[in-house]
């Protein structure tokens, strides 16, 4: 194991280190974060929703927009897929439909960061979809 | 490379694990990398969740699901239904016991609500095994800022205006004693960490070790540095296999990174680690026969002064604190004094860890800030009294201690409160009893122990503890007097005020707390011959009640001295004289007409 | 030194730093009761563990009661001895011990010596309110010590004794709680274990736990058969000790009546163990002159130092701690020893009495000294030199128990001829006088020159660990002396290292020699009691009219008459001995 | 006239290793002693012997620490070592009514072993499974949430010798 010589060397540890733990940090604040999740069934993989996902991780990262992502079911818009549900606090849930990785990107810009609508990607429900 | 997304944390406290978490993990590992996740979902044992009595738990982040009392079994559901489809697997969901609901996020369940965790807050949250995780988790961050101030007084000072007290029972307050240890020159100067947790009941050492090993290795070296010491010594049960194999692990990666040993941080101040074991003698809690042990003798309390500032391990100044107290060290110094004493009462600052057991619903363990009322560890976290029952007494301080009644109920709970009440803080035991306990009985237990554990050195705890023994004895056998009664009370006072150590001092406390919150029971054991809570054995009788019984037999079968007869398909009755009362009968009948009286 | 000021029951007090509380009162004349505590300071014995409990007080400010024997005096203290709460939790305390404690003090070989007894005739307990389980232990009887252990109050003196001071380890506080108690290991025979029978165990125990076995039955006995002739012995330390049991001042020599009293309890022989004292030095002197010559005249094969052999204890000691140096030691019996193999060959003879017929009785400061005439090496066909061994202590009982007033008794001298004795036989009772004794003699056979100076005070003292250079006509002689054992591993670690500079050394076991034996009367830890003791030796001494063994007329009849030369043959065969190799064996057995 | 000590070469040079890698400090006896009954899995009288030989300390005060400390025993565990946890959480919700059925099926004492080697019966204070409780330990293997009945099961489960723990 490499040796931690200084402060500097433990703070650059942590930093590194840190991301992992963010997940995690994260989890136990989850009504003050932004909530994305990714239809993750055979129809969504199919149609990409995991290279999806990875962009809305990444790309949230990059801005530090406080975002719990995970993946859920089949949300039965299979016509729409990948579909992405984004619940803000407060507000309710808000499902996009025919997402690329290209409009994930444009989404965490949009939406998430500002509070705009995306052109082209037309909010498919405003129910919870887990019911 | 991985890329975690889902983050499964399985608790790995001695009580999950004793169902098995390790099979649990196992289990998730193997089937995540069946199905190719490993490099999206990790699985990390951590220390204990608290929520002890739901275990064992496994909790799914980021979005913070918490499933409890998991079985190897379930493991394949909960990876293909809530990692690959998304769904909640509302089966292993925790049902609140009010409305019957699935709550799936532990901020939402009332044990949780009220709890504050600083000693706790990495258990259950990192990997102990790792130690990039407590790094990452700002670890050795306040080891650093101390060796970078370089002001050992300073440091103290902090702790001091902390208003950090000592968590294994006394609460005196640990700046003070690091300036004591500081203050005494001498060559070599030692360290020492307190884990012989003792209490029966109590575990909140063993899991803050579990759980956060590094916190209390990242204290001890910021005490070896405020005091000039450059060796620290872990004194810890040979009965907390897990937590000795987590610290040894610990140490060799503190070793292995630097954060231990020679020249830490490039400062002058180097620090090592060992540990030494403990080998079942609740007296080497106080902390000369704690020394004593660890130099190879009989854990035999000597009297102070010296204190162990002045003269301890080899003769040499050192400062004993315990695993609790160490682990509330570094958040202190990266937070802040103010922060730290902004939390709790006016003289009892921070949180305490407890360890809530006996006749509540959510066994576990806690960490509440000081000053929190039994009325909100009782009912809110502890989710009330089992099977609905009466709440009787919360016993605090364990064999030192005494019983809280209802009455303290609204009583903030901090160390001078408890005190005045009768009780003690104590290392953090919290048994809760309700109306089926005999306190009798309860008394009886505890000076059972103390008498097990006195180490025999002094004449009131060797020969005094066994006389207290004798007469709860006697009493609980129906044979007690009103003059024994008396000298209980007369022989308590004594051996508190004569005993050599706080072993002896405080052994009487489980006595005379329950004499003054029941003496009505004490009373009807002497003078009515009667257990009201009907525990004594040699005080009730089993009697069969005519009307209920339909003389099926299933009694007689299972009487192990024959001592039930009857004709068949005829009342039973039961001869007293043969009677040993060992209850069989009374599981057995189906029709309840077995009564206790 | 830095005074501190304090008020015990409303009266100041003014103490060095460091003094505790009992100190404290006692210097104002209040006598705070005690039980564990026991000091020698002089000798540097200290047991303080603190434990019974029954010397606590009441100090203004603390919360609970403070043990009186540990406590250091503060500045300002305020100390309550007396108050109702004080009162009420010793005697509180002392029923507890007296609830684990039978009740036989009627049959007690402790009754009216016991200091647990003395406490409940203090404190006017006539009944005890605990009743319950009583300890329960194996009686132990050994040829020197008996063990009963439920009467033990865990006081750990004969604890500190033994590991501190002797560093013997035969006893060691076990178990914990109620069952624990002060015992061997694996709860075997002392004769199993590593001690000494040395008697400081018995000697400081303050209740009957730790009593010796009582020869007086068996002698008075032996001096009711008509058939035996019953010779006694009486050891140099007795004599300066017996006048204590009597009332009679610490150091007072009492000779005199002792011979009497032998005579009168109807002994047919009364002789002095002084007189083969001397003996001893002519055996011991000879082997040391023998040895010095051969290495002066560079013989590689001499072994020195040599080391003393009177102290049966220290022979046990070095036989189970230390069998590699067995050969080193010299081979002369002990005085005791030695007047039992001449008072059943030379002078059974003599006066025409079948050793069979003959019973040797020795008084012995000591409790070794039963074990010593037990040993299988001191018997003719089962028939010991010295058939029973009593103590100062057992002496004074038998005089009681016959109605002797032992003050009025008229000064009666020793019988002859084995009753006459030298000075140098005298201080054999204390630490150095063995030594001192040989090198009387030693100068002069050797320099055949008489001494300039007899006393030689550099070889007096109390301190553990002495040595002295004594010049003997040029030649520097290096001597060392222990007494205490565990003073006398510091020197025999120092020989098996091969750095010991000494051509001689002493070694008496028990704490200033035989004065402070484990039988003579008990001191209860007054240290000036032994100084008292350790200073009547030397006026035995001074008011010796001979005062250098060889110079014994009756030694020199027996050298011509009896024996030849020292450590010639005859000598060899009566008066030296051989060691065993005691240590434990650690055989291993096969898989 | 001695007293002679036997033991096994193997037991032995073992015990004389442990010792050495604690550089035969008497301070470590305690160690000592923990890794010589993890070891063996008791203390036998000559195997305290040994170790005070080899730490040259007196058997008295070996055999004094190890008659102080419940984690050592002199007597060996059976090969089935039930343990029931009689810490307070366990002792509130029915400890001693199991430990009573145990005593009363395995017809043995708290701290014995029986005849045949099979169980050994002794009561420790909180394993810290409090959630669980009562609690009850067969070798290292849990059972929680115990009532009297299934102590039977339990039993019989190793009776027949079981799979060895």
């Amino acid at each position: 194991m490499e040796k931690i010589k200084s402060l500097a060397d433990l703070k650059k540890k942590r930093e590194a280190l840190q991301s992992n733990l963010k997940l995690r940090e994260q989890g136990e604040n989850t009504e003050s974060l932004i909530q994305v999740k990714v239809a993750m069934a055979t129809c969504g993989i199919a149609s990409g929703a995991k290279q999806v996902m990875e962009t809305i991780i990444n790309e949230s990262n990059k801005r530090h927009i406080p975002v719990v992502v995970t993946q859920t079911g089949c949300m039965g818009y299979c016509y729409a897929e990948p579909t992405v549900e984004v619940t803000k606090p407060g507000q309710d849930p808000v499902v996009f439909g025919y997402i690329t990785p290209q409009k994930a990107e444009e989404l965490v810009d949009k939406y998430l960061v500002g509070n705009e609508m995306l052109d082209g990607v037309i909010p498919v429900n405003y129910e919870k979809v887990e019911q | 490379m991985a890329n975690y997304k889902y983050h499964m944390l399985v608790c790995g406290g001695t009580g999950c694990f004793a169902s098995q978490s390790d099979q649990i993990k196992k289990n998730l590992a193997q089937i995540i990398e069946e199905k190719g996740l490993q490099n999206e979902v990790q699985v990390v044992i951590t220390g204990c969740f608290g929520f002890c009595e739901q275990g064992p738990i496994v909790k799914m982040l980021p979005d913070n699901t918490f499933y409890v009392r998991v079985k190897p079994e379930d493991c394949r559901e909960l990876v293909e239904e809530h990692i690959i489809k998304g769904r909640k697997v509302n089966r292993l969901l925790y049902t609140d016991p009010e409305n019957k609901e699935h709550v799936a996020d532990s901020k939402h369940m009332e044990f949780y609500k009220k709890q504050l965790r600083i000693a706790l807050r990495n258990c259950g949250f990192i990997d102990p095994e790792n130690i990039n995780e407590y790094i990452a988790r700002d670890g050795y961050a306040a080891l650093a800022s101390v060796l970078e101030i370089n002001n050992p007084l300073a440091t103290i000072d902090v702790i001091k205006k902390s208003g950090l007290r000592g968590r294994g029972g006394g609460g005196f307050p640990t700046g003070l004693k690091w300036e004591i240890a500081a203050k005494n020159h001498a060559d070599q100067k030692y360290v020492v960490c307190n884990a012989d947790e003792g209490d029966p009941g109590a575990f909140m050492d063993r899991s803050i070790l579990e759980g956060d090993p590094h916190s209390v290795l990242e204290a001890m070296a910021i005490n070896g540095f405020c005091i000039g010491a450059n060796k620290g010594l872990i004194y810890i049960r040979a009965e907390y296999p897990l937590a000795i194999e987590r610290l040894l692990i610990a140490i060799k990666q503190a070793e292995e990174t630097g954060l231990l040993g020679k020249n830490i941080f490039g400062s002058d101040f180097s620090f090592d680690i060992e540990l030494r074991y403990g080998a079942g003698a609740f007296v080497c809690g106080e902390e000369t026969a704690l020394i004593h042990s660890m130099e190879g003798e009989r854990g035999e309390p000597t009297f102070k002064p010296p204190f162990p500032a002045q003269e301890g391990y080899l003769k040499m100044p050192t400062n004993v604190n315990n695993v609790e107290t160490y682990a509330n060290i570094p958040v202190i110094i990266l937070k802040g004094w103010e922060w730290f004493s902004s939390i709790g009462t006016e003289k009892s600052k921070g949180t305490k860890v407890f360890a809530l057991a006996g006749k509540i619903n959510n066994v576990g363990l806690i960490e509440v800030p000081m000053g929190i009322t039994l009325r909100e560890v009782v009912y809110e976290i502890g989710g009330g009294i089992k099977d609905g029952k009466k709440f009787k007494a919360m016993q605090t301080g364990g064999p030192s201690g005494g019983c809280l009644t209802e009455k303290f109920l609204d009583t903030p709970i901090d160390y001078d409160n408890l005190i005045e009440a009768g009780s003690m803080m104590g290392s953090g035991g919290m048994i809760v009893m309700d109306e089926d306990d005999c306190m009798v009985a309860v008394s009886k237990f505890y000076l059972e122990f103390t008498v097990e554990e006195s180490c025999g050195k002094c004449t009131p705890c060797r020969i005094g503890n066994k006389r207290l023994y004798e007469l709860l004895e006697k009493i609980t056998e129906g044979k007690g007097t009103m003059e024994d009664l008396d000298i209980l009370k007369s022989l308590s006072k004594v051996i508190k005020d004569t005993s050599l150590c706080g072993l002896g001092q405080t052994s009487p406390n489980p006595v005379l707390s329950t004499i003054d919150n029941f003496w009505d029971e004490y009373l009807a054991h002497v003078m009515e011959k009667k257990c009201p809570a009907g525990q004594c054995k040699a005080l009730k009788s089993y009697i069969i009640e005519p009307d209920l019984c339909i003389g099926c037999g299933a009694c007689v079968r299972v009487c192990p001295v024959n001592a039930i007869k009857g004709e068949k398909k005829m009342p039973h009755e039961i001869n007293q004289a043969d009677c040993i009362k060992c209850g069989a009968c009374i599981e057995k009948c189906k029709f309840n007409a077995i009564l206790i009286k | 030194m830095d005074k501190i000021k304090l008020i015990i029951d409303n009266k100041e007090v003014s103490v060095p730093k460091g003094s505790t509380i009992l100190e404290a009162a006692h210097k104002i004349g209040i006598d705070i009761p005690t039980l564990c505590h026991f000091e020698l300071k002089d000798l540097d014995i200290h047991n303080k563990p603190g434990g019974c409990r029954i010397c606590v007080v009441e100090v203004e400010g603390r919360r609970n009661l403070a043990p009186a024997c540990v406590t250091e005096c503060t500045e300002g203290m305020i100390v309550k001895t007396n108050s109702i709460r004080v009162l009420n939790a010793r005697r509180t305390v002392l029923e507890l011990l007296l609830s684990d404690h039978p009740a036989d003090c009627l049959v007690c070989a402790k009754s009216c010596h016991c200091q647990l007894q003395d406490l409940a005739a203090r404190f006017g307990v006539r009944e005890i309110p605990f009743q319950g389980e009583q300890s329960s232990y194996q009686l132990e009887v050994s040829p020197s010590i008996i063990r009963d252990m439920n009467k033990c109050v865990m006081c750990r003196r004969c604890e500190t004794m033994c590991n501190e001071l002797q560093t013997v380890g035969a006893l060691n506080a076990i178990e914990r709680g109620f069952p624990a108690v002060v015992s061997t290991a694996f709860n075997q025979t002392l004769a199993n274990s590593p001690c000494t029978f040395c008697g400081q165990c018995v000697a400081v125990c303050p209740v009957g736990a730790l009593v010796e076995m009582d020869h007086t039955p068996k002698v008075i006995r032996a001096i009711a058969d008509g058939k035996k002739t019953v010779v006694v012995q009486v050891a140099p330390a007795v004599r300066v000790a017996l006048g204590e049991e009597f009332g009679m001042k610490p150091g007072t020599i009492v000779t005199g009546k002792l011979t009497a009293a032998l005579k009168a309890l109807g002994f047919n022989y009364v002789f002095d163990t002084d007189w083969s004292a001397d003996l001893t030095i002519m055996e011991e002197g000879t082997e040391l002159i023998d040895k010095l010559t051969r290495h002066l005249n560079g013989d590689k094969s001499v072994k020195l130092p040599l080391l003393s052999s009177c102290c049966p204890a220290w022979v046990n000691f070095f036989e189970y701690h230390f069998p590699e140096l067995k050969d080193i030691p010299s081979t002369a019996k002990s005085p005791q020893q030695m007047f039992g193999s001449i008072a059943k060959s030379y002078f059974a003879d003599k006066i025409g009495v079948k050793r069979e017929d003959m019973v040797v009785v020795s008084v012995m400061p000591c409790l070794a000294k039963k074990y010593e005439c037990a040993r299988d090496e001191f018997k003719v066909d089962g028939n010991p030199d010295v058939d029973y061994s009593i103590s100062t202590r057992e002496l004074a009982a038998l005089i009681k128990q016959a109605n002797i007033d032992f003050k009025s008794l008229e000064d009666a001298p020793f019988d002859s001829p084995l009753g006459e004795s030298t000075g140098a036989a005298v201080i054999f009772g204390t630490t150095g006088g063995v030594i001192e004794a040989a090198v009387r003699t030693v100068y002069e056979v050797l320099t055949k020159k008489p001494l300039p100076k007899l006393e030689f005070t550099e070889l007096r003292g109390l301190e553990g660990v002495r040595s002295a250079t004594i010049d003997v006509d040029g030649f520097k002689l290096n001597i060392g002396i222990a007494h205490g054992l565990s003073n006398a591993r510091k020197l025999l670690n120092e020989i098996k290292e091969g750095k010991s500079q000494f051509h001689a050394i002493e070694v008496m076991a028990c704490p200033g020699g035989c004065i402070d034996g484990g039988g003579q009367p008990l001191h209860h830890g007054n240290s000036e009691i032994i100084k008292a003791r350790w200073e009547a030796i030397y006026e035995a001494d001074r008011n010796m009219p001979i005062r250098k063994s060889h110079e014994n007329p009756s030694i020199q009849a027996i050298y011509k008459e009896f024996l030849g030369e020292p450590c010639g043959h005859k000598s060899h065969e009566l008066l030296h001995t051989h060691y065993f190799d005691k240590a434990k064996v650690i055989e291993v057995k096969l898989d | 006239m001695s007293v002679k000590i036997e033991i096994s070469q193997k037991t032995r040079t073992k015990i004389e290793e442990i010792c050495k890698s604690f550089n035969n400090e008497p301070g470590e006896l305690i160690n000592v002693l923990h890794k010589t009954q993890d070891y063996l899995g008791y203390l036998p009288a000559e195997v305290q012997e040994v170790v005070a030989h080899e730490l040259k300390i007196s058997t008295a005060k070996v055999y004094g620490v190890v008659s102080f400390y419940s984690f050592f025993t002199m007597i060996p565990k059976g090969r089935f070592p039930v343990s029931i946890c009689m810490g307070t959480a366990c002792y509130v919700r029915g400890a001693e009514r199991i430990l009573d059925e145990f005593k009363h099926l395995l017809k043995l004492g708290v701290g014995e072993t029986g005849a045949d080697g099979l169980f050994s019966l002794a009561s420790l204070r909180c394993v810290g499974a409090c959630g669980l409780a009562p609690v009850v330990l067969v070798g290292e293997k849990v059972y929680g949430r115990l009532a009297t009945d299934d102590v039977k099961s339990i039993v019989e489960e190793y009776k027949g010798g079981g799979c060895a723990v």
